[in-house]
């Protein structure tokens, strides 16, 4: 198993544990945290996809220059999707803790149990 | 056929051999009914006698305009359906009014007087009234289903609706009778006659005991009278026209007066022997024995 | 316990998916079509050395708008969730225990040095790792410390949200400037590119990471700020 | 022309520069809002115009580099409206919201600008990552938008919906990262050039991001979150969550399908089928207002996937039937919500606060039109598309559950207006804010202008344009007036286009326009009785009207079926005026859908996809779909006539009708029907199928309706039921008549149509009359009214006479015809249960007669008065025209006689001066009249003579057991009238049909019941539900 792969599914894994927690688990909070487990796991994956054995980083500098970049670099495109990723699961993250917050100060429970007035 | 203006003078001939014969008729067979049960009867002139004894009473009562009309209704009725059909077959004289309709029309006009006359009864107000035409209703729903079947059957059999046609087909001969050439028909045909004809075992329209003579509860002296004229009438217009369809028609008033009688002592004969039905088990009787015999004529026909 | 069986199931489905996800995959040997025009044209195009950066910046910087947008978007809602629950009167919130000497003294000393690193990190994000985000994250961290050291300290909310703001809104001024002035919405031309490698060079790029700094380290910032303010009093 | 990247501009500049004001500048921070709304919403509209106008798709990069390298944006046709959608929909739930956007403030404010910048995005973006970011913006959007509600609960719906989203997310990255890996391109239309499912790794990856795209629509059952969000977020939010979102996610959708190919059309069908099924079934067993309108909106994006999924065999009208349904149901759906919250109450019944105000109603109208693709709306266009291409292409399941779904749909819709009309009014008001309703006021309009825009471009003459429609619109606009004047308007109406259009029609033709138009003129005399506005009687009457003329003008199959829409439609809203009809227009309108359906299916299929269709070209249909679609054509037309197993509508919803509507409805709407029939048969003429001849069956079936028809009549204690029950009786002779398919039935039948309309229209007004005298239609508590109203007893005389057949009126024309006829036919069997159901007629029309007018006066009627003047004119008229027409059949028959001819030239009448010959039999109407006549006045002076001095006597003055009767209750025989014909053939009354519909729904309502328990409301759940939708459809497709 070569590093791009053990590393896909590395991430993969994280994926499902971090599902498995989030849907299991019935504390928001520890919801949270596992969707971010989650989360990581994609972007492992994404950096995983565009990894190519034995290249650099794509930075054009002494060491790589712009005629041999081609060869020498990662593909660049995941890198930069993953931080977009990164930083919208960020948010994401962000917003469901003042949810939580919120669902706390209402309810004072954490357990998801507790929000099911809407229903059928 | 056209219509000339001597066939009034015949047709109220024929109207009055009928009335005649009718009257007597009625005596003779209330004489017989009660012969039957071991008394002696009313005498056969007993008729006119009454006849003449309601028309000569006057009233100063009416409950209304419909209830005035209702006997109108019911003679008009009678005498509607009596000159509507040919009496006697090959007789220009005798063919009344026929021109106007065929055997659609004389079978339709047979509720003309009954309807008239329900709604006078009706305007009485007296309960008797309704429920004799209640019951009469009903058991006509099921009662003319077997005559409706053989009167299709027949004109399938003749390909005519036209009453002095189907006379005609059955000319020449006893075994040219509709009796003989579709008898299925004729059978579900007279089992029909039997419910109509207000005699037990389906004479609970009347029910003497019960609702006391039925619909014409409230009529008394003219208007009864004019009811007791169509009593005589309409029968006897109801026999022609089964004689017609059924028993070769009449060629002359001898053979009409034997035949009529033969046909109406038919229910005569089973109404002597049954005790009444109530209305539903009329119905359920038609509905299993008179009306199969009927589906099985038109299926056959 | 079912339910956490089904789950199993189900993931145990997913599983397979992404399995058939892993045995359909082979890693490339060749950058593709639209990595390799990044490698050869990202300098030539925008001038930037750090492809990352300039595909981040240029190529996908709607992308970019939109990932900024969402932090935005986030600290918004978080202050609008926030305030809805927030005591309303601040001067009722109980001070908690010092934070400690050493606390308040390290903090002091490292939350400048801490800023000047952000603004290099995003300053120089076409040249080296980093960028807008990057450093605008380290200028949160700052404000994080200082939190920590005295959690009633009291953040112009109305200077956050100006920066953050601003910030934006010339980023989306500068987008429409690529519309009139070069290609397209976000084109990093309507600046010179200027010498490879230098730290003015590639456009438009230097300062759209920088105002996505500020951005980033505004709104972060503000959501921190807002975390605090709604800690419950004990 | 603005680049379109501009509404992406404003929107994101806006909501930064909101940023910048000081949170105490609400108004201008909301002055910022609407106008980068405005603009962004003028931006897409110039394009729509622009690309309306010929121009083609543009292709708008960013950064200035060709896609794949950056990203592409296009603005096409369709993105254009869709954006538009988007951008207005904001527009408008912003105006709406400006209480709640003042309170919260510029983050709010931005929070809306941002997410409607993010759907706008996610329609012009071509790329799949940058997709992503759009939907991920929406989420939080979402998330964040959810809080403008008042409502508590709201919080843990934006919870529940966080939840899904990242499962969802989670799924979508994974899936776009591996299709980048597969074609080395983010660019959508790149991943399907390069033919993405068929690359290595690349099925999958595809997949992952079909199911998380097709997660966004909310499909049924993965939706759990969705519909907590409907139920509990700002009904604005709402708004926009159900129109632009929805539209939104289904170009998305749309997008992937186009990466996807074919392989996956069947699965997006299947999906959307479920969902549009699913969804509408549970929609069934909804209370609250708003999860109801979200069951609506998850079954109609529903809808809109299976068009696309259909888009193989739709080719280039996709766009033109996607977007009418998904446009239709945007416009309602916002509208809908917009409307809720001008309601304070959250369930169905607080609606009932819109009564009293009828420009709302008129808005609930127009909405539910709207979804339920009623003409003139876009979604009746789409659907007629739509059913054509799927009858042409064999696509029978598909098309039936479509048809299925959108009745059930309509079940829990009208059931839902009939409550507002009907059911006891809330102490709510509407609320008062005049922008709201101006909201949901533009949605009116809109919904209006797409219905022309979308008739302009179907290439069918616009609906909306045609004449009869227009006049029955513009009764909208005078509702203002008082009653009379509209009336004689609509009776002028009527007039002028009977004389505009009578040069046009044949002998049978006419005979339907002159019942349609001069019978309806006529029976809208009655309507002067009506004091005050009237407001809501005229449009619908009008639009029924309007139908009926239509429909009789139609040539192609399209207009045809939009007619038969107008006159279901306007006829619904008729009977539901009736005090207690609301159940009965219910089963009225779902009956009557459910037959246009089965016409719509015929019709499809009898077209084969040429459109247009002319109606006469079904006698080409292919032998092997032929009697097919005779059947449903059959059905569909039977069920307007109230054929037995499709009837129990009738009873309630002729008997509850008012006054005068039940003999518009009775009269003349059944005739729609009819002539239905007659052009089916005259084109189609005997279809067999699977060996038994469909005319033979309806024989069967015209005879047991005329059977049960009468038998219940017999049974009813209510005049105007026993009336309704009658008219299936009567129906089932003229279906039968037609069945016979031989000259003398059809000109029975044709016969039936001229005598039922006069004497069922005669009947229902002076019952009706009567009716309203007395107040009451229990026909025993009334009696003796002869005298009080004699006029109205002549009219119902002559109506029961006429009816039963008995010479000399027009009734016995009828029964000569039909002995004529069934002398010529080759069956008889059926011909047993007319002979028999010819006498019970007799039952029900005596026990009208009598218990009404004979028998007891009761105490309390004492001193009624006859019926008003204007209920007794047109009643006089039909008494005129029954003995003229009984005199002088000829007038109108001989001339159909002749036109019969063309088709069945066998045993033709002969018409000679007086006298009708038959190949059997003959009939001189003048000669029975006059024969009668004589006889009778002959008998009536002699007694006159007898007995002139009669006086009438007192009530009690008859012969009683030798007792005086003293109540007239007790004496007066009528209730349960024929209890012993109960007792013979009570068994045939037992109601097995109905019992048999009743389950049916029943079955429906306990499905939907114990079917949304699987809603629990746990967050967790939902996010369960959503991966188990992912891996059942994974599966699916690996079984595929």
């Amino acid at each position: 198993m070569t590093l791009v792969t053990l590393a896909i599914a590395t991430g993969f894994a994280l994926v499902l544990i971090g599902l498995l927690g989030a849907l299991t688990d019935r504390n928001i909070l520890r919801m949270i945290v596992a969707f971010t487990i989650a989360n990581t796991g994609v972007n492992l994956v994404l950096i995983g996809v565009g990894m190519l054995p034995g290249r650099t980083a794509p930075i054009l500098d002494e060491a790589v220059s712009v005629a041999q970049a081609a060869a020498r670099i990662v593909d660049p495109v995941p890198q930069a999707l993953v931080l977009t990723a990164i930083v919208i699961g960020l948010g994401v993250t962000a917003l469901m803790l003042a949810y939580a917050l919120r669902l706390h100060q209402t309810r004072h429970s954490l357990d998801i149990r507790t929000f099911t007035e809407l229903k059928w | 056929m056209p219509f000339e203006w001597v066939q009034i003078p015949y047709a109220l001939l024929t109207l009055f051999i009928v009335v005649n014969y009718g009257l007597v008729l009625t005596a003779l067979i209330q004489k017989i009914g009660a012969r039957v049960g071991r008394r002696h009867g009313i005498r056969i002139y007993q008729n006119y006698v009454d006849l003449l004894k309601n028309y000569a009473l006057r009233t100063h009562i009416t409950h209304g305009v419909m209830f005035y009309l209702g006997p109108v209704f019911r003679l008009t009725g009678g005498v509607g359906l009596l000159l509507f059909v040919p009496t006697i077959f090959g007789s220009e004289m005798f063919s009344n009014l026929s021109f106007a309709g065929d055997l659609i029309l004389a079978l339709y006009f047979v509720f003309f007087g009954s309807l008239g006359m329900a709604l006078g009864a009706g305007e009485s107000g007296h309960p008797y009234s309704a429920i004799g035409v209640t019951r009469g209703l009903s058991q006509v729903t099921a009662a003319e289903l077997p005559l409706a079947l053989a009167v299709f059957a027949v004109s399938l059999q003749y390909e005519t609706l036209s009453i002095t046609e189907i006379v005609a087909a059955q000319q020449g001969g006893v075994t040219n009778w509709t009796l003989f050439t579709n008898p299925l028909a004729v059978a579900a045909a007279m089992l029909s006659f039997l419910g109509s004809m207000m005699r037990p075992p389906f004479d609970v329209v009347l029910a003497p005991q019960e609702i006391p003579i039925g619909p014409p509860t409230e009529y008394h002296s003219a208007y009864l009278a004019l009811m007791q004229t169509n009593r005589v009438i309409f029968p006897v217009a109801k026999v022609v026209i089964y004689m017609n369809l059924f028993f070769g028609g009449a060629t002359g008033w001898g053979e009409f007066a034997v035949k009529v009688f033969c046909i109406y002592m038919v229910s005569v004969l089973v109404g002597v022997v049954f005790p009444r039905f109530r209305v539903e088990q009329s119905i359920r009787w038609f509905l299993v024995w008179a009306v199969p015999i009927g589906v099985l004529s038109i299926v056959i026909a | 316990m079912i339910r956490t069986f089904f789950v199993v199931l189900l993931l145990l489905g997913l599983g397979a998916v992404f399995a058939g996800l892993m045995v359909g995959y082979t890693p490339d040997a060749e950058l593709n079509a639209t990595a390799r025009y990044y490698a050869d044209n990202t300098a030539a195009d925008t001038g930037a050395a750090n492809i990352v950066t300039a595909i981040i910046v240029t190529y996908r910087g709607l992308d970019t708008l939109g990932e900024v947008t969402v932090l935005f978007l986030t600290a918004a809602i978080v202050a609008l969730v926030l305030a809805a629950g927030r005591e309303k009167d601040p001067a009722s919130r109980i001070a908690p225990p010092p934070a400690g000497e050493l606390l308040t003294t390290g903090s002091r000393l490292l939350a400048p040095l801490i800023l000047l690193l952000g603004v290099y990190v995003f300053a120089n994000g076409h040249l080296t790792p980093g960028g807008g985000f990057q450093g605008g994250a380290i200028l949160a961290s700052a404000v994080l410390l200082l939190l920590l050291t005295d959690p009633l300290r009291h953040f112009g909310h109305r200077l956050i949200s100006v920066v953050e703001s601003l910030s934006g809104f010339i980023y989306v001024l500068i987008g429409v400037a690529g519309v009139v002035l070069a290609g397209g919405f976000l084109d990093n031309r309507i600046l010179p590119l200027g010498d490879f490698g230098a730290l003015l060079s590639a456009g438009a790029i230097p300062v759209i990471y920088t105002l996505i700094g500020l951005k980033v380290g505004a709104e972060f910032a503000s959501m921190l700020v807002s975390l605090s303010e709604t800690e419950e009093p004990r | 022309m603005v680049s379109a990247i501009f509404i992406l501009a404003i929107g994101l500049g806006a909501a930064f520069l909101l940023g910048l004001l000081r949170d105490t500048w609400r108004g201008l921070a909301y002055a910022l809002t609407l106008a980068a709304l405005a603009a962004m919403s003028w931006i897409a509209g110039s394009w729509l115009v622009a690309l309306a106008g010929g121009l083609g798709p543009v292709e708008i990069r960013t950064a200035g580099f060709a896609p794949p390298f950056a990203i592409a944006l296009r603005m096409g046709l369709p993105e254009a409206a869709l954006s538009l959608l988007i951008s207005l929909t904001g527009l408008l739930s912003a105006v709406y919201m400006r209480g709640t956007l003042m309170r919260l403030g510029r983050r709010a404010m931005a929070v809306l600008l941002i997410a409607v910048m993010a759907l706008v995005g996610i329609v012009l973006t071509r790329d799949a990552f940058n997709l992503f970011v759009f939907l991920e913006l929406t989420v939080i959007a979402t998330g964040g938008l959810v809080l403008l509600s008042a409502d508590p609960r709201a919080l843990g719906a934006g919870f529940k919906y966080l939840v899904v989203a990242q499962v969802i997310s989670i799924l979508l990255l994974v899936g776009v990262i591996f299709a980048y890996h597969a074609t080395g391109s983010l660019n959508i239309d790149d991943m399907a050039a390069a033919n993405l499912v068929t690359l290595k790794g690349g099925a999958i990856a595809f997949f992952l991001m079909f199911v998380a795209v097709v997660a966004e629509l909310k499909p049924f059952p993965a939706n759990g979150w969705a519909l907590d969000i409907y139920e509990s977020a700002h009904p604005a939010f709402s708004a926009i969550l159900s129109a632009a979102l929805s539209a939104a996610a289904l170009i998305a959708a749309d997008k992937m399908l186009s990466i996807g190919g074919p392989e996956w059309l069947p699965v997006a069908s299947s999906l959307g089928l479920v969902s549009f099924l699913g969804a509408n079934i549970l929609a069934l067993a909804q209370d609250n207002d708003r999860r109801l309108l979200g069951y609506s909106s998850i079954g109609q994006v529903g809808l809109v996937l299976v068009v696309l999924g259909q888009r193989d065999i739709l080719g280039a009208s996709t766009p033109f039937i996607a977007g009418g349904l998904l446009l239709a149901h945007a416009v309602a759906k916002a509208g809908f919500y917009w409307l809720s919250g001008l309601v304070q109450g959250r369930s169905l019944m607080d609606w009932t606060a819109l009564r009293g105000h009828p420009v709302l109603i008129f808005a609930f109208v127009t909405f539910v039109a709207l979804l339920l693709g009623l003409p003139p709306f876009p979604g009746f266009y789409a659907k007629w598309g739509l059913v054509h291409a799927l009858a042409a292409d064999g696509r029978y399941l598909v098309l039936g559950l479509i048809l299925l779904g959108s009745l059930i749909e309509s079940g829990y819709l009208m059931r839902w207006f009939g409550y507002i009309i009907k059911r006891p009014q809330v102490d709510l008001p509407p609320l008062p804010s005049l922008s709201k309703r101006a909201v949901v006021l533009t949605a009116v309009a809109a919904g209006w202008a797409l219905g022309w825009i979308w008739g302009e471009i179907s290439g069918y003459p616009n609906l909306l344009l045609s004449i009869p429609l227009l006049f029955a619109l513009g009764f909208l606009f005078i509702e203002w007036l008082p009653a009379w004047v509209k009336n004689l308007v609509a009776i002028a109406g009527l007039g002028a286009w009977f004389w505009y259009t009578f040069p046009g029609y044949d002998p049978l033709h006419l005979i339907y326009a002159a019942i349609i138009l001069v019978g309806g003129a006529v029976i809208l005399v009655a309507s002067f009785d009506a004091k005050g506005r009237r407001v809501g009687f005229y449009p619908p009457a009008m639009l029924m009207y309007a139908g009926l003329s239509m429909l009789i003008l139609a040539q192609d199959s399209f207009a045809f079926f939009a007619a038969w829409e107008y006159l279901t439609i306007g006829s619904y809203f008729l009977i539901l005026r009736g005090k207690k009809s609301e159940p009965h227009a219910l089963s009225y309108i779902l009956f009557s859908l459910g037959g246009a359906f089965a016409i719509l299916a015929g019709l499809a299929l009898g077209a084969q996809g040429v459109l247009p269709f002319d109606v006469a070209d079904l006698a080409k249909a292919p032998a092997r779909l032929a009697p097919w679609i005779f059947a449903l054509l059959a059905i569909g037309f039977m069920t307007k006539t109230a054929a037995i197993g499709l009837h129990i509508w009738l009873p309630g919803a002729h008997a509850e009708a008012e006054t005068d509507v039940s003999p518009m409805v009775s009269g003349i709407l059944l005739k729609a029907g009819l002539f239905g029939l007659t052009l089916l048969l005259m084109i189609m003429g005997k279809q067999s199928l699977y060996g038994i001849e469909l005319t033979y069956v309806m024989l069967w079936i015209g005879a047991l309706s005329a059977l049960v028809g009468n038998l219940l009549a017999a049974f009813q204690e209510d005049a105007k039921r026993l009336l309704a029950y009658s008219s299936i009786g009567q129906m089932g002779y003229a279906l039968f008549g037609l069945a016979m398919m031989n000259h003398l039935g059809w000109l029975m039948a044709l016969m039936f149509v001229i005598n039922h309309y006069i004497y069922k229209s005669m009947l229902f007004l002076s019952v009706g009359g009567v009716a309203k005298r007395t107040g009451t239609r229990d026909m025993y508590r009334m009696g003796g009214l002869i005298t009080l109203m004699p006029l109205s007893f002549i009219a119902v005389l002559i109506g029961i006479i006429a009816v039963s057949g008995v010479p000399p009126l027009s009734g016995f024309g009828g029964r000569w015809i039909f002995y004529n006829a069934i002398m010529s036919s080759e069956y008889r069997l059926p011909m047993v249960l007319i002979f028999l159901s010819g006498p019970i007629a007799f039952l029900y029309l005596f026990r009208l007669i009598h218990t009404i007018f004979l028998g007891q006066l009761k105490d309390e009627h004492r001193k009624l008065k006859e019926a008003p003047l204007w209920l007794i004119l047109p009643q006089m008229l039909y008494v005129a025209f029954l003995l003229g027409f009984a005199v002088v059949p000829g007038l109108a028959l001989r001339h159909v006689d002749a036109y019969i001819s063309e088709f069945f030239p066998a045993h033709a009448l002969i018409w000679d001066d007086i006298t009708i010959t038959s190949t059997f039999g003959y009939w001189s109407p003048i000669s029975i009249m006059v024969v009668v006549g004589c006889i009778f006045a002959v008998l009536f002076l002699w007694l006159l003579v007898l007995n002139h001095r009669a006086q009438k006597v007192k009530q009690f003055n008859i012969v009683y057991s030798a007792e005086r009767p003293f109540r007239p209750e007790t004496t007066h025989f009528a209730w349960n009238f024929f209890a012993p014909y109960r007792k013979a053939l009570g068994f045939m009354t037992l109601p097995l049909v109905t019992r048999f519909w009743q389950a049916q729904t029943d079955l429906l309502h306990s499905t939907a019941q114990v079917s949304r328990r699987f809603y629990t409301g746990n967050g967790q759940t939902y996010a369960v539900h959503m991966l188990a939708f992912a891996v059942a459809v994974y599966l699916i497709w690996m079984g595929s």
